[in-house]
Formats: C-alpha cells, sequence, structure tokens
C-alpha cells in the first residue's frame, strides 16, 4: 500500500465523519452536490481525458437518469422497487441511447462528434419541454423518494459511496488492459488499429460505460433535489462537466473530483458574497474569469500542473543524484520513486 | 516455395496521380524480400496497400491464398501483417514499456478486459519487458515514448512490431534517422528474426549494402511500377535497373 | 559570393532534435544541392530556413543579414522563395489566383517575372483559369516553381521537385530550373542522383541532421564510395 | 397564400440575421481553425451597445455605428488578449472563449441591468406596406436589404479583391500563405475583427426585429451561428449563407405549422447534414478520418 493510497482512505474517512462532527445543513448539500457532479465529471473525463473524445451531449445521460427517476417515482409508487426499477431503466437507457450515438458518430472527426452530441442532447431537451403531458415541460416535476433517501446525512454517506466506487472502478478500468487501448486511442488512433485493435468498438464501448455512470449521477442529482426539470438537460450541465474536468487536470483520476469541488464551492461562496457587495450578484463574471485564468496559467488543470511540478522537481533530485554510466540502484529506486508518485495522482 | 503474400495489379492513385500502378508481387514464406527505388517510387505506398492503411484503386491483395482486399488494417494484423512506419509512430505519452505491451496484449488476444489489473498479466508483462530488451531499450522501459530520443523511438517501433509477433513483417526504413553507430544493432536484431525464426521479411530500405547483405530477393520500384524482381546479384546486374535507380552510374564509371 | 549562408543550426520539431549541426553556403547564380537519405534532415533544413521550423542555435545569413530569428513572412519578403515538398498548391484557387497571392508588388519587376514563368511553363499559360486542384503532378510542380519565383525571390528553396513525377516530366522541370539560374540562386533538396547531379554545381551531403560532406558536383559523380556511404547508390 | 409569403420574409429576415453571425464564424473557423464560443457576446454587445446609443440620441443611424464599432473594439480585445495564447488547441479555446463569453455576458448585466432591454423600430423603418391583402413589415425588409448588401459585399471582398484572395488561400493553407510573405497574424485579426463587425451589426439588428433584447441571447445566437456553420460546411461563407436561410425559413415555417417541434428544427437539420454529408453542405474540410 501506497502513501497515496493511505491519503486517500484518511480522505475517505475524514468525509464519513464530516456530517457527524459539523452540522451545517448547507454545507452538507454542497458536499453531496460535489460528490454527485464528481462522478458525472469523471464519466466525463473517461470520454475527454482517457479516450480523447469531445462530446458536447453529456448532459442527455444525466438527464436521462434524473427523469427515468422523478418520472417512475411520481407516476409509480416512491417505494425501494420502483427506485431499483428506475435505476436499471436508466442504466439500460442511458446503454442504449449512448450506443447509438456512438455508432452513428464516433467516425466523424473531433468537432463534429461535438456539435452531433449537442445537436442530440438538443433534442432531447425539446422533447423534455414539449411532452408536456409527461414532463410539465420547464415547470418540472416534483416527486417523492423512499423515506431511507430523505435523511440528509445517509444521502451524503450514499453519494460519497458512489463517489469511491466511481474512483475505485476507474481507477481500475484505466489501469486494466482495456484502460490502455484507450489511452492508445487518445494518443495516436491509426496505430491503435495497425496493432490489431478494433478502435471503433473501443469508443463505443467507452461512450457507454461513460454514459450510464452520467446516468447514475444524474439519478442522485435528481434524489437531492427531489425535483427535475429540463435544465438536467441543458448545455450548461454538459459545460459543467467540461470545466470540472478542465479545472480539475484532463486525464487524471482526481482532477474532476478537485473540479467539482472547485466549481461548486466557487459557485456557493461566491453567490453567499452577493450579500456583502452587489458586484457578488454577477458571480458569474468571476467564475468566466476563473475560466480564463485556468486556461492560461495551468493548462494542464490543477491536478495536471501538481503532476508536472512533482515529476520536474523529481527529475531534478534525480539529476542530482544519478551517477554517469550505468543504471544503479540509486537510480532505479528513484524510478520506482517516480512511479509511485505517478500513481499518487494518476491512480 | 509457398507463396504467402501476394499482389495482383494493385493500382492506387490519388486525385489521378498513380502512385502504384498495376504491382504485381509475390512474396514466399520466409524470405527477406527488400524493396528499393528512388524517393516517390511507390514503396510506402504499396506498404500501405499491403498493411491495410490504404485500399487499391483496382487489384487485389492476397495473404496466404486468402482475398485480404477489403480488410481494415485491424483484420490484416490479426491475421498476421504487421508492419513498422517510416515516420515514427508510437504513442507520446505512454511509457515504453506501455507501448509494446498494447502489442503484446493484442498479439496474446487480451483485447476487452475491463477490470483486471495489469500486474495481473504477468505473461504480458515479461513478454513485454522481453521485446523491450531485444531491441535494447530496457533501461528506459518506464520512460515516456515522447522524451526518447529519435533513434530510441524507431527501436521502439521496431519492438512493438516484434511484439505483435506476426507472421509478416513489413518494415518502413527500420534504420532512417538512427545514428551510424545504432545501424549495426537494429541490423542484427533483423538478421536474428530471419535466422532463428520462420518469419516473412519485407523491408524498404535505402542502404544498399544493408540490403544486399540481408536479402532473398529485391524488388525494384520505379515510378510506381514494378521494374525488376530477383536475386539480389541478378538485380546489381540487371541494366534496366542501373540506369533506372542506381543511376547509370556504373555504366559512366565503368 | 556567396548569398545564403547556414551555420550550425540545430533544429527541433517538438522533442525530436532534427538538425544537430547543418552548415552549407550557396553561391549566386549557382544550384547547391542537398543530398542524403530519408530522414536526414533535408526537408527541415529548407523548412528551418524560411522560418517554418525556427532554429534553436546557429545562423542564417542571407545577403549578409541575420534573418534566423525572422517571422517566416519577413524572410521570404527578404527574397526567399519557397517551393515545399508536395507543391503545396492552393487547390482551391485558379492558376492565376495562385500567382497572383504571390504578386505582392504591382511593380514593373514582378510583372515581367510574371510573363517570364508564362514562357517558360507554356502549360500554365493555358490553364490560367483553371484551379489548381485539377493539374497534373508535372503542372502543379511548374506552379509551384513558378509561384515562387514571381514572389521578386533571389534564391529559391526547391524541395524535390522529381518526386512522384514521370521521368519525362522530371527532365522539363529540370530544365527550367537551368533556364532560371542565371535569374536567380537555387538551393535543391533532391533525391534523384541523376538529376542532382546534371544540374548541380555544388553538394552537400546531410546524415543524420548534420553535413558530413561538400564539395564540387563533379567530385561526387567521381566518388563512387561516398555515394555508397551516404546515399545508398552506387 | 399571404401566410406563407410572410412566413418566407419572416425567415429570410432571421436567416440573414444569423447569417452575419455565422460568416465571421466560418471564416475564423477556416482560417484560423479556432472554435470561438465568445462570438454571441459580440453579437450581444453590438444589440445593447446600440439599442442603447439608439435610445440616448435618437438616430438608428448612430445606433447602428455604435454597434460595429464595440464589435470591432471587442473583437480587437478578444483576438489579442484571449484567443492568441490558445491557438492550436481546441479544447482550451472552447473553454476560455466560454469563458469571455460568461463574462461579456455578465457584463451587459452589470452596465445595463439585469431586465430585459426594449428595442423601438426605428420610425422611418417602422409599419408596414399591404399589397392585396399580404401584409409587408417595412423592418424585416429592411433586415433583408442589408444582410444581402453584407452577403455581397463580403463575397466581392473574398472573390475579388487581394485581401480576399490572400484570405481564401489562407484558409487552404496557411503556412504557404507565410512562405510567401505575407503576414498571416494580421490577416488573422482583420478577418476577426471583420467578423466581429458583423456580429455587432447582427446585435443592433435583431433589437428592433424582436422588441426586446436579453442577456442570455450571447450564448444562444451563438450556437444557433454554430450550427449554421455546421451545415453549410467549415470555413465556406456561402455555405453560411444557404445554410443560414435553411434555418430561418424553416424554423419560420415549423413555428407556424409545426410549433411543437419548431425548436427541434435546426438539431434535426444538423443531424441528417452530418449524417449524409458530415463536411457541411458546401465545406472542404474532412470530417470524416
Amino acid at each position: 500500500m501506497n502513501k497515496s493510497t493511505i491519503a486517500l482512505i484518511v480522505l475517505v474517512i475524514g468525509l464519513i465523519l464530516l456530517p457527524f462532527i459539523q452540522d451545517s445543513r448547507s454545507i452538507l448539500i454542497l458536499m453531496t452536490q460535489i460528490f454527485i457532479l464528481g462522478v458525472f465529471a469523471m464519466s466525463y473525463n473517461l470520454l475527454l481525458g482517457y479516450t480523447g473524445i469531445i462530446s458536447f451531449g453529456h448532459a442527455m445521460f444525466f438527464g436521462i437518469g434524473a427523469y427515468s427517476i422523478g418520472l417512475i417515482m411520481r407516476y409509480y409508487e416512491p417505494t425501494y422497487l420502483y427506485f431499483l426499477f428506475a435505476v436499471v431503466t436508466t442504466l439500460i437507457l442511458t446503454a442504449i441511447v449512448s450506443y447509438l450515438v456512438g455508432l452513428l458518430t464516433l467516425r466523424l472527426h473531433s468537432h463534429f462528434f461535438a456539435m452531433f452530441t449537442f445537436a442530440i442532447a438538443g433534442l432531447f431537451l425539446v422533447a423534455a419541454e414539449k411532452w408536456r403531458s409527461l414532463t410539465l415541460g420547464n415547470d418540472g416535476i416534483t416527486f417523492k423518494i423512499p423515506d431511507f433517501f430523505k435523511d440528509r446525512v445517509i444521502f451524503y454517506l450514499l453519494s460519497l459511496g458512489l463517489l469511491v466506487l466511481a474512483y475505485l472502478f476507474f481507477r481500475r478500468f484505466t489501469q486494466s488492459p482495456f484502460g490502455k487501448v484507450l489511452q492508445a486511442i487518445r494518443e495516436n488512433e491509426k496505430r491503435v488499429e495497425s496493432l490489431g485493435y478494433r478502435v471503433f468498438h473501443y469508443k463505443i464501448i467507452a461512450n457507454v460505460i461513460s454514459g450510464m455512470i452520467a446516468g447514475l449521477a444524474g439519478i442522485f442529482y435528481a434524489v437531492s433535489l427531489r425535483f427535475v426539470n429540463t435544465s438536467v438537460f441543458s448545455t450548461e450541465i454538459t459545460l459543467d462537466a467540461l470545466m470540472m474536468t478542465i479545472i480539475g487536470g484532463v486525464g487524471t483520476l482526481f482532477g474532476p473530483i478537485l473540479g467539482s469541488a472547485i466549481v461548486q464551492f466557487a459557485q456557493y461562496s461566491l453567490m453567499d458574497l452577493a450579500k456583502v457587495h452587489w458586484i457578488f450578484e454577477r458571480w458569474v463574471i468571476l467564475f468566466g474569469i476563473i475560466y480564463i485564468v485556468v486556461v492560461m496559467f495551468f493548462p494542464s488543470g490543477i491536478v495536471g500542473t501538481v503532476k508536472t511540478w512533482f515529476t520536474r522537481r523529481n527529475k531534478q533530485i534525480l539529476g542530482k543524484k544519478k551517477p554517469e554510466g550505468k543504471k544503479s540502484m540509486e537510480s532505479s529506486k528513484a524510478d520506482a520513486m517516480k512511479n509511485i508518485l505517478k500513481g499518487e495522482v494518476d491512480g | 516455395m509457398d507463396t504467402i503474400i501476394e499482389t495482383i495489379n494493385v493500382t492506387k492513385s490519388f486525385d489521378g496521380h498513380e502512385a502504384v500502378s498495376d504491382v504485381s508481387l509475390k512474396v514466399s514464406k520466409n524470405e527477406l524480400k527488400s524493396i528499393i527505388g528512388p524517393n516517390g517510387a511507390g514503396k510506402t505506398t504499396l506498404f500501405n496497400l499491403l498493411s491495410g492503411q490504404l485500399k487499391p484503386t483496382a487489384g487485389e491483395v492476397l495473404l496466404s491464398g486468402e482475398h485480404v482486399t477489403s480488410l481494415s488494417p485491424t483484420y490484416r494484423t490479426r491475421k498476421g501483417i504487421g508492419r513498422s512506419f517510416q515516420i515514427t509512430n508510437v504513442f507520446p505519452n505512454l511509457t515504453c514499456f506501455e507501448n509494446v505491451r498494447l502489442a503484446v496484449q493484442s498479439k496474446e488476444g487480451v483485447y476487452y478486459n475491463m477490470l483486471s489489473h495489469f500486474t495481473s498479466h504477468k505473461k504480458i508483462n515479461d513478454l513485454a519487458h522481453e521485446v523491450l530488451s531485444t531491441v535494447l531499450l530496457d533501461s528506459k522501459a518506464e520512460e515516456l515514448a515522447k522524451n526518447l530520443a529519435h533513434g530510441e523511438q524507431r527501436k521502439l517501433e521496431i519492438a512493438m512490431l516484434l511484439a505483435l509477433d506476426t507472421e509478416v513483417l513489413l518494415l518502413d526504413e527500420p534504420t532512417a534517422g538512427m545514428s551510424i553507430e545504432e545501424v549495426p544493432k537494429i541490423l542484427e536484431v533483423i538478421k536474428q528474426i530471419k535466422e532463428t525464426q520462420n518469419r516473412t521479411i519485407l523491408l524498404i530500405e535505402h542502404k544498399m549494402d544493408m540490403v544486399l547483405d540481408l536479402s532473398d530477393s529485391i524488388t525494384v520500384m520505379f515510378n510506381g511500377a514494378l521494374l525488376a524482381d530477383g536475386k539480389p546479384e541478378e538485380i546489381m546486374a540487371n541494366e534496366q535497373v542501373q540506369t533506372a535507380y542506381l543511376g547509370g552510374l556504373y555504366n559512366e564509371s565503368s | 559570393m556567396s548569398l545564403l549562408k547556414v551555420h550550425n543550426i540545430d533544429t527541433n520539431i517538438d522533442q525530436y532534435h532534427i538538425l544537430q549541426g547543418v552548415s552549407f553556403e550557396a553561391n549566386q547564380g549557382e544550384v547547391t544541392v542537398l543530398l542524403g537519405r530519408n530522414g536526414a534532415g533535408k526537408t527541415t533544413t529548407l523548412r528551418s530556413i524560411m522560418g517554418l521550423n525556427p532554429v534553436r542555435s546557429g545562423t542564417i545569413s542571407f545577403k549578409n543579414k541575420e534573418i534566423q530569428t525572422m517571422a517566416t513572412h519577413n524572410i521570404a519578403n527578404e527574397g526567399i522563395g519557397y517551393v515545399p515538398e508536395d507543391q503545396r498548391i492552393f487547390s482551391g484557387l485558379t492558376v492565376e489566383e495562385n500567382l497572383k497571392v504571390a504578386m505582392k508588388k504591382k511593380d514593373e519587376q514582378t510583372q515581367k517575372r510574371f510573363e517570364y514563368v508564362l514562357v517558360l511553363f507554356p502549360d500554365l499559360k493555358k490553364l490560367l483559369y483553371k484551379k489548381g486542384g485539377y493539374l497534373s503532378g508535372g503542372q502543379k510542380q511548374m506552379l509551384s516553381i513558378a509561384r515562387a519565383y514571381v514572389n521578386n525571390c533571389e534564391l529559391l528553396l526547391i524541395d524535390e521537385p522529381s518526386k512522384g513525377l514521370a521521368p519525362i516530366i522530371v527532365e522539363k522541370v529540370m530544365e527550367s530550373i537551368l533556364d532560371m539560374k542565371d535569374k536567380t540562386t537555387v538551393v535543391l533538396v533532391e533525391q534523384n542522383f541523376i538529376m542532382a547531379s546534371s544540374i548541380g554545381d555544388k553538394f552537400y551531403i546531410l546524415d543524420d541532421g548534420k553535413t558530413v560532406r561538400n564539395g564540387k558536383m563533379r567530385e561526387l559523380k567521381e566518388d563512387e564510395a561516398l555515394r555508397r556511404q551516404y546515399l545508398g547508390i552506387a | 397564400m399571404d401566410a406563407i409569403i410572410n412566413i418566407t420574409i419572416n425567415g429570410l429576415a432571421t436567416g440573414m440575421l444569423i447569417f452575419l453571425l455565422a460568416a465571421g464564424l466560418t471564416l475564423i473557423f477556416g482560417l484560423m481553425d479556432v472554435l470561438n464560443f465568445a462570438h454571441g457576446a459580440l453579437f450581444l454587445w453590438g444589440a445593447y451597445a446600440g439599442i442603447w446609443v439608439f435610445t440616448q440620441t435618437d438616430s438608428y443611424l448612430l445606433g447602428v455605428f455604435a454597434a460595429v464599432i464595440i464589435g470591432i473594439l471587442l473583437g480587437y480585445l478578444l483576438e489579442r488578449y484571449i484567443i492568441l495564447p490558445v491557438y492550436g488547441n481546441h479544447i482550451r479555446q472552447i473553454m476560455i472563449t466560454l469563458g469571455a463569453m460568461l463574462v461579456l455576458g455578465e457584463l451587459v448585466k452589470v452596465v445595463w441591468g439585469p431586465n430585459v432591454m426594449i428595442a423601438n423600430t426605428p420610425a422611418i423603418l417602422s409599419g408596414s406596406w399591404e399589397f392585396s391583402g399580404i401584409l409587408i413589415i417595412k423592418y424585416r425588409l429592411f433586415v433583408i436589404f442589408v444582410g444581402l448588401l453584407v452577403f455581397l459585399g463580403l463575397l466581392f471582398l473574398l472573390n475579388r479583391t487581394k485581401l480576399g484572395l490572400v484570405v481564401r488561400a489562407g484558409v487552404m493553407d496557411k503556412e504557404m500563405v507565410q512562405a510567401l510573405g505575407i503576414n498571416i497574424r494580421k490577416v488573422f485579426l482583420g478577418v476577426f475583427i471583420l467578423g466581429a463587425a458583423m456580429a455587432g451589426l447582427a446585435g443592433i439588428l435583431l433589437g428592433p426585429y424582436t422588441g426586446v433584447v436579453y442577456a442570455e441571447m450571447g450564448l444562444e445566437f451563438g450556437l444557433l451561428a454554430f450550427i449554421v456553420v455546421i451545415i453549410g460546411g467549415m470555413g465556406s461563407v456561402v455555405g453560411s449563407a444557404v445554410a443560414a436561410l435553411l434555418v430561418g425559413i424553416l424554423g419560420s415555417f415549423a413555428s407556424y405549422y409545426l410549433p411543437d417541434i419548431s425548436l427541434a428544427v435546426n438539431m434535426l437539420l444538423m443531424l441528417i447534414v452530418l449524417i449524409f454529408k458530415p463536411s457541411g453542405l458546401m465545406g472542404t474540410k474532412e470530417a470524416v478520418k
């Protein structure tokens, strides 16, 4: 067990204890949102960071999840069985939709794929708005949930559980043979083909997995609000995922979680500051500035930038220690250290 | 001898210009055939047609008597045609080791394994290390491919091809861009494959000494067409080849 | 008199250290040929002179002025014309428009050059209003040379004009380069040795990103061992 | 019959407005390979600044002038300070221009308040003509007229002038243009500013057409323009014009006859085009790998 695993375990234990240490309702809700959107951003990062696909329609999977639970809870009964039914429905629907979208579009160049997914997500949005008899359009629907989920602390812990599971899953997944092929596709698609891999299949599978996990995040999101309206299909949701991923660090496991925390926290505290000075009512400005600053000064995201610092520092240490000539014990130890370090931020 | 790879009248044109025109070529099993010719003669295009990167405008490509003309590179690789690229074509942000391991993984048929950790694939890891040491890159296993020197990337390129362990190896100027000192090592590797394994090798190369030294047979291409095909000594004696490629210099100097 | 002096240049493309000490000189009114195997760095050398792959160290002086840090368009405006590998014709523009892009000034000299290339390449005159994309390989090559020339250049950098062309066309292109020789200095990258040796005055051999040999073309014709060693031809 | 004519005119006018946005976007994309999500902000600022000046001075002409000036000014700042550092990287472009879009969109609220701004039709252009039962609103004709004028001007600029020649050549191969001694950076900036000015113009034209302007329309119209660019084909001005009119007219008919799906029409159109002709109606750039 290496340092990074220990650090993560400590962090998770801390987070489990948090609701018992402090009792601010709003902090709890904020943390829950961070967890849920963190999962959503991680699913997005699988496409953007690990496979090199830019999607502008990720909200559609999030929305499918949110509406599945909302509609089933409202029109059937808020029981555990139906809850489970909603989860299964979400997984099946997102799998089908992501499979079809992938089939149609993954052969296109990046920005065309982006626009295509954007259009399809747009269709979902319009459908949700226009099918008023079912969705009540933009007014949205409120719904009841099984009592168990109503408890804020329990729901907080469940969301945390989802996040941890997703993290472990992605950590495993990206280190697996399959995950490595995805990263190779990101690097050089043609070459992957000539190694005997069916690139298209890999992309579709990545798209499906990403879509299904985004759907799960959508369920949690809707449950946390006990309300769902058309905004879950909006482009802003996709853009949020994009921003969180980029701010945290594209292609790193922990990046999207950190990104989610930063974005949510910034939104929360900036909105709070509105009471202090009117300029903070326009907190979106500061938000936009953050985007610009991140792109200018942290082009590989926060985790990515920190990673580079570490590697550079490590290299310097290495350079000083490394004797000329043959590879010494010491340098191989340093190499190993570097690997651990890589593991620390990479998974 | 058995023919393993064959082209029947393949032609490839780009915007009306025929890069490869009407080439019929037979390569026997376990032979090392070099393809020579001036730049722009269509050698790399021919490779692309064999490995599936390009589809011919006309003609057929056969592997062990089976039509593979319409197959994608993926399937041709699986059927046993592996290639290295003239322009270095590795995965820059993966380590050397990971680069090679991807090739081993493909060869071992581990395609869709999503959840087992790589450390549980000892065989794959071992094989990858083995191949890396064959091309003298084992000390660079954990370096990112983009941080390698140009010559080392060429070696990595060859390592990936070796790791695929295909029946047919297409080597596109394996030593291009390598320093003079590195060339003999790579030659040694190619020789080894030729001697110890049952592999068919197609080689594009400009260094005539190397070509003469290694080849069982030589094919000369000129302006997209096949000019001559035969044993090295036949080719060297062929007058047409001399005027077209070797430059008529023999005539002048003799 | 040397018009272009390249001294010990190093160039990286991304992480790759492509040029590691290339030096050569091109004299006024001569054809200087850069030879070498694939991947030796010939194309990169021309691109470095044009500022398309900026050098990391070393100097490039043109008409005794250092140009290695200048932007590509300024280098071109100093009087260097570039005929890239694969011609890079603007395929959606007509032949005339391709030339017009390069004719920046409306002076007499430009007009003269324009008329000259149409005389030199009668094909182009016939095809003046045809889109560049529809030209044959040879015609594209001619257009590419003509385009660089009408740009009022004193030095032409030509990258492998024979590549992919039929021998008879290659001859035509070579003749036209010979014809231009007294009007403009030429640096030629060429792998077709017959061609290179028939029009070149001086040669430089590049290997592994370094210039390793140079001399009069006549000497190379006689030195079989040298050709074998670096060019892979005997 | 009169309904059809009215709907067509309405669609044409909307199409022209979208075209003004899309033309700049398509050139910027084709020439500079830049995905500019802040293009809608120029439009937004053109609308607000133009209408504000118009209401203050009661001169529509001054309003138009102000809109174009603010477009040029913001275009210059955007290109120099936001886009310049991110050439060649699509993801960073998307992110940073979205950031700029958010900032500029919110700044509109800071300057003019968060509520919608009412835009009156200038007296000379208000009212309508009636021909045998067909009602033609003057302002719509005016918008069509201006759009047409800009379109023709742009075509003239691209096809008949030296600058246009350089721009077209640059879209095909910018490195070669540099090697012929042309400062492509200046050309980029010029094209960007031209696109920005057209976006500003579209903004002020839209005001009296819809009666109100609001801050969210920046992103809204920006995305609409993107859809049009994709449909028309990246880098093609004529393609954008055709696509914009198509989107405008289809949208206008759909909202009359099939109001329920009218919102989806653009998306559907884009999907169909992408499936059957991924490079767009008149696009030249490769869309399929």
